[in-house]
């Protein structure tokens, strides 16, 4: 019997429609159906100024979006040959990291609902609201933040914004304990996820799987450590893994990741406090300047030369490896940018995890993958 | 590994059907290779190169021809490298790359949904984000976007 | 002594003698005939009974909500009236003005009678429910076994409904409702043995009065934890709530009703939630009856018992919603297995309990819990 | 970037919580938060109390037991925009930067008939509120407030005009208070003078009235040469007062102007 989870069912976080053939409550085969959300942003992108671009990352991802206008914002900058200042990284890394805490957040209020629990629910998305206050004060926005820009950010760190970052970590950390006290403690949660949705490494690289669902098999593999971008390579951090390669392994990697993010960013605030800067490159092309001033003319291009150039980035978003390909042939808009969302790769590994396991199971898997259609479908 | 020892190991075994090995800074290097090799190319990359992941997938439409890109992840060595081979403009085709790494099946999928690049072997080449029957491969350069108010016109014409 | 009867006895008369005034000759007589007067008498019986159970679901989904909101970190329902008290109503009204949809490929029969049959046996089991001394529907010697065998009608009903409304996700429900049943009835029945073993009776009344020494939950606490499971199962709340687990089945075997049909079969829930609570004090925590050493002002008003009872009764309910607050959901094999391994073998040992309990007496060490007397 | 130093060390396995008792941890923790919350939920009784409200100004979040940190933070928040017309010098940059194309030039009473003064006019139901026109506004007269409340009944009442506008910039809500730091950039307009007629346009049209027109010599034709026929006189930029919004390129009939560094 084929049932049709999606596109609009409390498992999917999204919309996206999971067709399962089940015999009994055993599952034998699923298929995954997308673009229900697909909005063309890699269209949209090819008629926007670079800058213009960062406020479709917030609508990529809407659960990470800095860590998107991040992914992007150097692929942009390599394509453009444009060096930030250093402390625009820390910034940078400093609200990747915030932003995975969020995301992680998220993650876990929409996981504990998957498996019938509803006070986590609110208990995350209640400390989550403590980091989107933090965005807020130096960004503006609660969930589509268009704070980066190419060649740094928009503007500094608000004043006494250090102090009451620190203050909101040390609270988060304490909530970490509750969460697994919540989950961890539980019989009941072992019974559930214990054993489910296994995936083993090697699988897991054939089929392209990253991120937590990665690393829970027992990986190393995180982009911070292999390939450090920003400023990662200075900051002390350890690679959360697990060995079970299931549902419980991908919650405790997701769990000591935020404890390691809340690590990563107390150390950036240290540096932040010590080293005051500029936040934005000083040189930058006319049209990708502070003043966000329009071209005029299209002639004004055709009497400039602007270098072409290709830019590659790939960094460790939340749900995994979050890639961004720009192609600059000298104009004001790039000429193709491709994103590759660790999601969509993810899920649909579904084949491969998904069989042999209970529609029961469905809910908990799912949600340990951490779905987020708007990446997904772009 | 460096860019030209990847040359020269990539030019021993496929001579002049590898078009030529760039520099891409922060890559191991920007390898364009003609169509024809794609599956033997990808069988050394991930068997004697140890390049264990696909990362990405994507096409590009420069108009006069499209070019299909590929990102490689190495795990042993840590670096990234990217495949680009040009295909004409008309009928655009490769083989496909399922063989070798599952997980180009998304990945392909999506190619062939909007930039219309055939990927020949390809278990199961269906559109992925459009409905099937959709009669654009939308980030071509000749789709263009509808103004909103087309649009309106468009929906009430119906 | 006022007892329900009593009161709506009274209620019918000074009715039946009103209309009497009015009526002429031959038909004042007759009204005011006893068998009349005891016909109306069991009509305003039933009218009471259905409104008091009406009301106090009602005011239990209201005490759910606000436990659960505080479990939360929330507020609950405090808009419509004082302290969101009337919410409910106000939800209950929103459902009534719904259309009920019925899926064009569902059987009309088993669609329209499910929710029907489930409220209706519901409802059923108040009639042998005692309230309080006087306060119940009829004293039967086998009160006990009559109301869990209403109780465990409902899995039918459920069945029936998920298996007329023609969809994927109720019919999973549906099958997985029957399945849980198998799990929770029989350790319910062995733990409610062990009660009757002790307290020497099936009347429900009798089972309150036997616990004038003691409460059988202080002897028979295995009994006591295998019914509240078993209880969380039958009500099917989480974490038993697989039928309609709402994370992979939408809502389970309800997918399908809408409006009012719905509305049905969420008070037919918590109807059966009071249900559990009240059995849950009956058989274990002294029904109306209070320990001796509280203070007699409190005991003394009029209607105490049944304020007793009620306050018993909420602060069980307060348990399951505490479950529900802190606990996941598991799976129909688990349930099965902790059904079998778990609970029979417990409900089992409870009974060997009740038998020694039942030879050598309570422990004296076990009577910190004295009745009220009376 | 090709990372060559070898893999890190495993970190400290991930200490797992056990379970105690089944499920009496969860138990308990839940009853924890119920006898925390009976106190105080942490919620904000939204159409009746709001973040913004004094009584939770200043109130950072964590210590008070309220997890919002609300307080000094709110003022940086992007709503709804305030317009200060008086101060508006119709540059249309704020339209020309708007990646949503939902800013539209109206005209607004207070400019003369052949020079009407224009001000912007915001559809909310395009707007995505990244705030690159505050940005770009060169007076800072168009600025993001904290006003959220946007629903309507009707999809025209999205469209907010200057006036409208106007009525909230005089409601004094708290207003974004980052202000960028805005470096002049070092692209100017430069005139290309052989093209020029002297037509007036640039010097008509632009919003700062920072170009003057200056008399050039008029030079002596040579025998048998066509005089061009052209006013004498040619633009000149004050560079200080611009404000690089590209208005006297748009205008220039001859696109004589470019953008370009003077050497």
């Amino acid at each position: 019997m084929w049932v049709n989870m999606g596109p609009q069912h409390p498992m999917t976080h999204g919309l996206w429609n999971l067709r399962v053939r089940i015999e009994g409550e055993i599952i034998k085969d699923v298929e995954p159906e997308l673009g229900f959300l697909h909005r063309g942003i890699e269209k949209i992108s090819e008629d926007r100024h670079y800058n213009e671009i960062i406020t479709l990352m917030d609508r990529t991802c809407y659960v990470a979006g800095l860590a998107w206008e991040h992914l992007f914002i150097l692929a942009a900058e390599q394509a453009l040959h444009i060096t930030p200042p250093e402390r625009s990284e820390y910034i940078r890394v400093l609200a990747s990291e915030l932003q995975r805490i969020a995301s992680h957040m998220m993650w876990y209020a929409a996981f504990v609902q998957d498996l019938g629990l509803m006070s986590p629910f609110l208990y995350g998305m209640r400390d989550r609201d403590l980091v989107l206050d933090l965005f807020q004060s130096f960004t503006g926005g609660r969930l589509t933040y268009e704070y980066m820009r190419v060649g740094g950010v928009r503007n500094d760190l608000p004043l006494g914004f250090t102090g009451q970052c620190r203050r909101v970590l040390d609270w988060l950390i304490d909530r970490f304990v509750e969460y697994d006290h919540l989950c961890l403690a539980s019989t009941i949660f072992h019974e559930r996820c214990d054993g489910l949705g296994v995936l083993p490494a090697p699988e897991a690289v054939a089929y392209g799987v990253t991120g937590p669902m990665l690393r829970s098999a027992g990986s190393h593999r995180d982009l911070r450590k292999d390939r450090p971008y920003s400023v990662y390579d200075r900051l002390q951090f350890d690679v959360a893994t697990a060995t079970s390669a299931d549902v419980t392994g991908r919650y405790l990697v997701r769990m000591e990741e935020m404890r390691q993010s809340v690590r990563i960013s107390r150390q950036c605030l240290d540096w932040l406090d010590d080293h005051p800067g500029p936040v934005l490159a000083a040189q930058l092309p006319r049209w990708l300047g502070a003043p966000y001033a329009p071209v005029g003319n299209e002639s004004y291009l055709l009497k400039r030369n602007y270098p072409t150039g290709l830019g590659f980035s790939m960094i460790e978003e939340p749900h995994g490896e979050a890639g961004a390909y720009v192609v600059n042939d000298g104009g004001e808009h790039p000429y193709r940018v491709k994103f590759r969302s660790p999601v969509l790769i993810n899920v649909w590994a579904a084949k491969r995890y998904l069989p042999g396991y209970r529609v029961a199971d469905i809910p908990p898997i799912m949600g340990s993958v951490d779905v987020c259609v708007g990446e997904c479908d772009r | 590994m460096q860019t030209n020892e990847l040359a020269a190991s990539l030019t021993s075994r496929f001579d002049s059907r590898i078009l030529g090995v760039d520099g891409f800074p922060g890559l191991l290097g920007r390898v364009r290779f003609e169509p024809a090799i794609a599956l033997d190319l990808f069988r050394t990359f991930r068997d004697d190169l140890g390049f264990s992941h696909l990362t990405m997938v994507g096409g590009i439409d420069w108009v006069d021809h499209r070019e299909v890109f590929y990102a490689l992840w190495s795990d042993a060595d840590r670096v990234y490298v990217m495949l680009s081979a040009n295909l004409p403009a008309e009928a655009p085709s490769i083989a496909s790359a399922v063989p070798i790494w599952p997980s180009a099946n998304a990945h392909e999928r999506e190619t062939w949904d909007l930039v219309g690049i055939r990927f020949e072997g390809h278990p199961d080449l269906r559109r992925i984000f459009m409905p099937e029957g959709y009669a654009y491969h939308p980030l071509l350069r000749s789709f263009k976007i509808f103004e909103p108010e087309d649009l309106e016109v468009k929906v009430r014409s119906e | 002594m006022v007892t329900l009867f009593s009161v709506s006895n009274t209620l019918s008369a000074a009715l039946l003698g009103a209309l009497a005034h009015i009526l002429p000759t031959p038909l004042n007589g007759w009204a005011t005939s006893s068998g009349v007067v005891t016909g109306l008498a069991a009509l305003i019986f039933g009218a009471i009974l259905l409104a008091a159970s009406m009301l106090n679901t009602i005011l239990l989904i209201w005490w759910e909500r606000k436990l659960l909101g505080r479990f939360m970190d929330r507020r609950g329902a405090m808009h419509v009236g004082y302290a969101g008290l009337l919410q409910n109503f106000a939800d209950g009204l929103k459902l009534f003005r719904k259309d009920t949809v019925r899926p064009g490929q569902a059987d009309p029969l088993g669609f329209w009678l499910s929710p029907t049959a489930y409220m209706v046996t519901s409802l059923l089991i108040f009639g042998v429910l005692p309230i309080s001394t006087g306060w119940n529907g009829g004293s039967l010697p086998l009160t006990l076994l009559l109301a869990l065998v209403i109780f465990s009608f409902a899995p039918l009903f459920i069945f029936l409904g998920a298996w007329a409304s023609n969809n994927k996700y109720s019919l999973i429900g549906g099958m997985r409702s029957a399945a849980q049943m198998i799990a929770y009835e029989v350790p319910i029945l062995l733990a409610v043995v062990a009660v009757v073993i002790v307290a020497g009776s099936f009347d429900l009344t009798t089972i309150v009065q036997e616990q004038r020494d003691y409460w059988f939950a202080v002897p028979l606490f295995l009994a006591l934890i295998v019914f509240l499971t078993g209880m969380l199962a039958e009500m099917e709340r989480i974490p038993f709530d697989l039928p309609e687990a709402e994370a992979e089945l939408v809502e389970g075997w309800n997918t399908e009703y809408g409006g009012m049909l719905f509305a049905f079969f969420m008070l037919a829930d918590y109807l059966r939630a009071l249900v559990g609570s009240i059995l849950v004090v009956l058989l274990f925590l002294g029904g109306w009856t209070l320990p001796s050493y509280v203070p007699s002002v409190l005991t003394s008003f009029p209607l105490a018992g049944i304020v007793w009872f009620m306050v018993k009764t909420y602060i069980v309910f307060g348990i399951f919603v505490w479950i529900r607050a802190s606990l996941p959901r598991i799976r129909t094999d688990q349930l099965l297995k902790l059904g079998w391994m778990r609970m029979v073998p417990l409900a089992l040992l409870s009974i060997v309990l009740a038998t020694l309990v039942v030879k050598a007496g309570c422990p004296p060490v076990l009577h910190c819990v004295p009745p009220m007397g009376g | 970037m090709a990372g060559t130093a070898e893999r890190p060390p495993a970190p400290p396995a991930v200490a797992e919580e056990k379970p105690f008792l089944w499920v009496a941890r969860p138990l308990a923790t839940a009853a924890k938060q119920f006898v925390k919350s009976l106190w105080r939920p942490s919620t904000v009784v939204y159409p009746f109390e709001r973040l913004e409200d004094p009584k939770f100004r200043g109130q950072v979040g964590v210590a008070s037991g309220k997890p919002i940190g609300v307080g000094e933070i709110w003022d940086n928040y992007r709503g709804v925009h305030a317009l200060n017309i008086n101060t508006c010098i119709s540059c249309n940059l704020c339209a020309f930067s708007c990646p949503d194309v939902c800013i539209e030039m109206v005209n607004v009473p207070g400019g003369d008939p052949r020079h009407p003064k224009k001000c912007p006019q915001i559809d909310y139901g395009k707007c995505s509120f990244c705030g690159f026109c505050s940005d770009a506004c060169p007076e800072g007269c168009l600025t993001m407030t904290t006003r959220y409340e946007l629903s309507v009944h009707k999809r025209e009442e999205m469209v907010y005009s200057p006036a409208r506008m106007f009525e909230i910039f005089k409601s004094k809500l708290p207003m974004n208070p980052i202000r960028l730091e805005r470096p002049k950039n070092e692209d100017q307009i430069l005139l290309d003078p052989p093209i020029c007629i002297g037509c007036n346009a640039c010097a008509r049209d632009c919003p700062t009235q920072c170009i003057t027109m200056l008399d050039i010599p008029k030079p002596t034709p040579k025998p048998g040469e066509k005089m061009a026929k052209r006013i004498w006189k040619e633009p000149v930029i004050n560079d200080s007062d611009c404000v690089r919004c590209g208005t006297c390129i748009a205008v220039c009939p001859k696109d004589c102007l470019f953008w370009g560094t003077r050497q």
